[in-house]
């Protein structure tokens, strides 16, 4: 029984790894500030969830259950906070989300440059 | 190769605090000075905690050897190793640097601060926190306005 | 003496990795010519190096490169860029190449020097088996503290402590009289024009979000200073939370609605009364015949066979060293808490000003 | 086992996720890459503790989520108002407006 609930949470751990790996990924390739946001804000919110469900099932019923809770609650609350605040910032600066077919983006930035 | 895996970190925080001083020296702003200057002293604590790693070690905080804890980290371990570099049974790094290290990273902070606010200073008595655009108003004006 | 090879375990190729991302950081901290980008990425240095540290052992000092690193000393250098400027100038190549060769030959002798140092992880290299082993197995016996490293920063140490509290305060009081205690800039405020705040309009999810973690980071602080005897933390660590605590009501809520409840006064007298708690502390012990800061001497003696379980009597309590450890403790929570926040005060309270030279 | 592949991914999210610190282009996009980062940082340090055998460490993952907030908020603050020291909440100077006026109905 405990063999199968510390597989299901190491399971758990590496689709939470797997969905930062994907967040990274986006952050990376997204064309523009705003889609990266997006990547970055969703993927740390689900990859922490994921995570940290897996590593309580793995701790049991333990004050490690409750700190791994605390800080589940506490990136729940400060990681879109934070993002909300980054993006309200962006646009009060002036930075515009890019808009139109995905594939003009390249080249736009190239005009730009040149 | 076992000697570079042995020396690697030594090598690793050369570099860094070498990339320090290169920022400190080459930089003219002083604010990037003190940048290079705190990543300077990061990479000396960094060499601190190096030397007092001890292979196959826990932090310092004493643990029962035969808690859940204490056997998983003896299981990788042989008990001659064990009983030649731990203390009752259980292999802890060396405490000293950390202390060390510790409240100079809190005592790095506030001479940093101070540094800023040398900073912030000059700019406000000449304008400007390039070096050489300090010395060219030394040279040719009467010096600082305030 | 045995000799040692480095294994290649987890450990080490964490290790590895991250001390590489440590490099390329550096590296484009040192090319970009933005001093916001190099405090983005000191940041991101001090995050790293902080996972570093706790894959090193060093569990109290990450928690300290973690709060200091990526918080306080990003905040302070934001308020210095504030008031200087953001860029800086273009070295020309020329003026590299001195700094370059002192560089190179500085790091040359130091990697020289580096290859005659025992391998990573030798248990018997010279600095870990004289003092750091001794303090490894007397200091349960001694001190009565699972945690070794406060054991000797508190204790063993704390004499060397009693000096970085001092020169912290030291440093506060140095901010304080070059840049102010932050009053006198309030006074003339510079007013952000009306058409860029009412854009942002009320900000009611960043208001909502500082008053419900506030509290929560308050309360933590207190369980990083009263848990510093067990696990890693103390008031070094404590009294930085604290202070970030305090900065982020003021970067919410604005800096005169801080200052209304935790008057520069207020902070800069704790400051003082921190050193001077440590300090008495000491003394204290010299009046009971102790050397100074020697905790088995807090108490008199006859005081101390009195209370339960004393170890003076053949039970487990060192109960001198557990009040010495609490009260010095408190000291370096008051002195680094409120000289951080004077810092704080003295970078975001004073107004840019706004010569021809720096446009920022 | 599989813990071990875990912290390797979440290792090689670190590293991607630092390419975007270091490329850039604006401002913005370093500060969202750190805090994510952070982020990161906080998961690894839970993490590592349960791939080491050691697991009491998590007090330390949560400063790092406490304190990778408060800094983006700093960042934040740069950019929006030039000034540490403004409210957020106030339409206008602190100073001018009383008491009152911030208050929310």
């Amino acid at each position: 029984m405990s063999e199968v609930v510390t597989w299901i949470g190491s399971s758990l751990a590496v689709a939470g790894a797997l969905a930062a790996i994907i967040g990274s990924l986006g952050v990376i390739r997204f064309p523009d500030f705003y889609t990266r946001t997006h990547a970055a804000s969703i993927t740390d919110t689900g990859a922490a969830t994921l995570m940290i469900l897996g590593l309580i099932l793995i701790s049991g019923w333990s004050v490690l259950a409750l700190k791994l809770a605390i800080i589940w609650a506490f990136i729940m609350l400060t990681s879109p906070t934070a993002a909300h605040a980054l993006t309200n910032a962006a646009y009060g600066a002036g930075e515009r989300p890019q808009l139109g077919p995905w594939r003009l983006f390249d080249r736009d930035r190239k005009e730009a440059e040149r | 190769m076992s000697f570079l895996l042995g020396h690697f970190n030594y090598l690793i925080v050369v570099f860094l605090m070498m990339g320090g001083l290169w920022i400190t020296f080459s930089s003219r702003n002083y604010i990037k000075r003190m940048i290079g200057l705190a990543l300077f002293q990061t990479s000396v604590g960094l060499f601190y905690i190096s030397l007092g790693k001890v292979a196959g070690g826990t932090a310092a905080i004493v643990l029962d050897k035969t808690s859940k804890a204490g056997e998983a980290l003896n299981a990788h371990l042989s008990p001659d190793y064990v009983a030649r570099a731990g203390v009752d049974g259980v292999v802890y790094s060396n405490p000293l640097p950390h202390v060390l290290i510790l409240t100079a990273i809190v005592v790095g902070v506030a001479t940093l601060a101070v540094g800023l606010a040398i900073a912030v200073r000059v700019r406000e008595a000449y304008g400007t926190v390039e070096a050489g655009e300090i010395a060219e108003l030394d040279r040719t004006e009467a010096g600082p306005r305030a | 003496m045995p000799s040692f090879a480095t294994p290649l375990d987890a450990n080490t190729i964490v290790d590895i990795a991250l001390l590489a991302m440590l490099a390329v950081i550096v590296v484009a901290v040192a090319r970009t010519r933005s001093l916001l980008t190099a405090i983005i990425l000191t940041s991101v240095y001090s995050f790293i190096s902080a996972v570093w540290l706790v894959v090193m052992d060093a569990a109290d000092v990450s928690f300290t490169e973690a709060v200091v690193g990526a918080g306080v000393s990003t905040i302070i250098a934001l308020g210095a860029i504030l008031l200087t400027r953001s860029e800086c100038s273009r070295i020309p190549w020329r003026e590299t190449l001195l700094p370059l060769l002192l560089v190179t030959v500085t790091g040359g002798l130091l990697v020289y020097a580096a290859l005659d140092l025992p391998s990573l992880g030798d248990p018997s290299a010279p600095a870990n088996i004289y003092v750091g082993r001794l303090y490894l197995q007397h200091a349960e016996h001694d001190i009565g503290t699972p945690n070794i490293v406060t054991a000797v920063l508190s204790s063993y140490r704390g004499f060397d402590t009693l000096g970085e509290t001092t020169v912290i305060f030291a440093a506060g009081l140095g901010v304080a009289l070059l840049l102010g205690f932050g009053e006198r800039a309030l006074q003339d405020t510079p007013r952000p024009s009306m058409a860029k705040m009412a854009e942002s309009g009320q900000h009611v999810v960043l208001r909502v979000s500082a008053k419900m973690l506030i509290p929560m980071i308050s309360i933590y602080a207190f369980y990083v200073q009263f848990h510093g005897d067990l696990g890693p933390g103390g008031g070094f660590q404590a009294g930085v939370i604290m202070a970030v605590a305090i900065i982020l009501h003021a970067l919410v809520f604005g800096l005169q609605e801080t200052m209304e409840s935790i008057p520069p006064q207020l902070a800069r007298g704790l400051s003082a009364f921190g050193v001077l708690l440590y300090a008495g502390v000491g003394v204290v012990n010299l009046t009971n015949g102790g050397n100074f800061l020697d905790y088995d001497h807090l108490f008199p003696r006859i005081f101390e066979e009195g209370l339960p379980d004393s170890h003076l009597v053949g039970g487990h309590h060192i109960w001198g060293q557990h009040f010495g450890i609490l009260a010095i403790e408190l000291g370096v929570f008051l002195t680094v808490a409120s000289t951080m926040v004077t810092i704080f005060y003295a970078f975001a309270g004073r107004a840019p000003d706004l010569s021809p030279h720096g446009e920022g | 086992m599989l813990l071990a592949a875990a912290a390797a991914g979440l290792m090689t999210a670190m590293a991607l996720g630092l390419v975007r610190a270091l490329i850039g282009p604006t401002s913005y996009d370093r500060i969202l890459s750190a805090n994510s980062f952070g982020t990161k940082t906080v998961m690894f340090i839970a993490l590592i503790g349960f791939v080491f055998g050691r697991p009491d460490f998590l007090d330390i993952a949560i400063a790092y989520a406490l304190i990778n907030f408060v800094a983006t908020i700093a960042l934040m603050k740069f950019f929006r108002y030039r000034s540490l020291q403004a409210s957020l909440s106030r339409l206008a100077p602190a100073k001018d407006t009383g008491a009152d006026a911030g208050g929310a109905p």
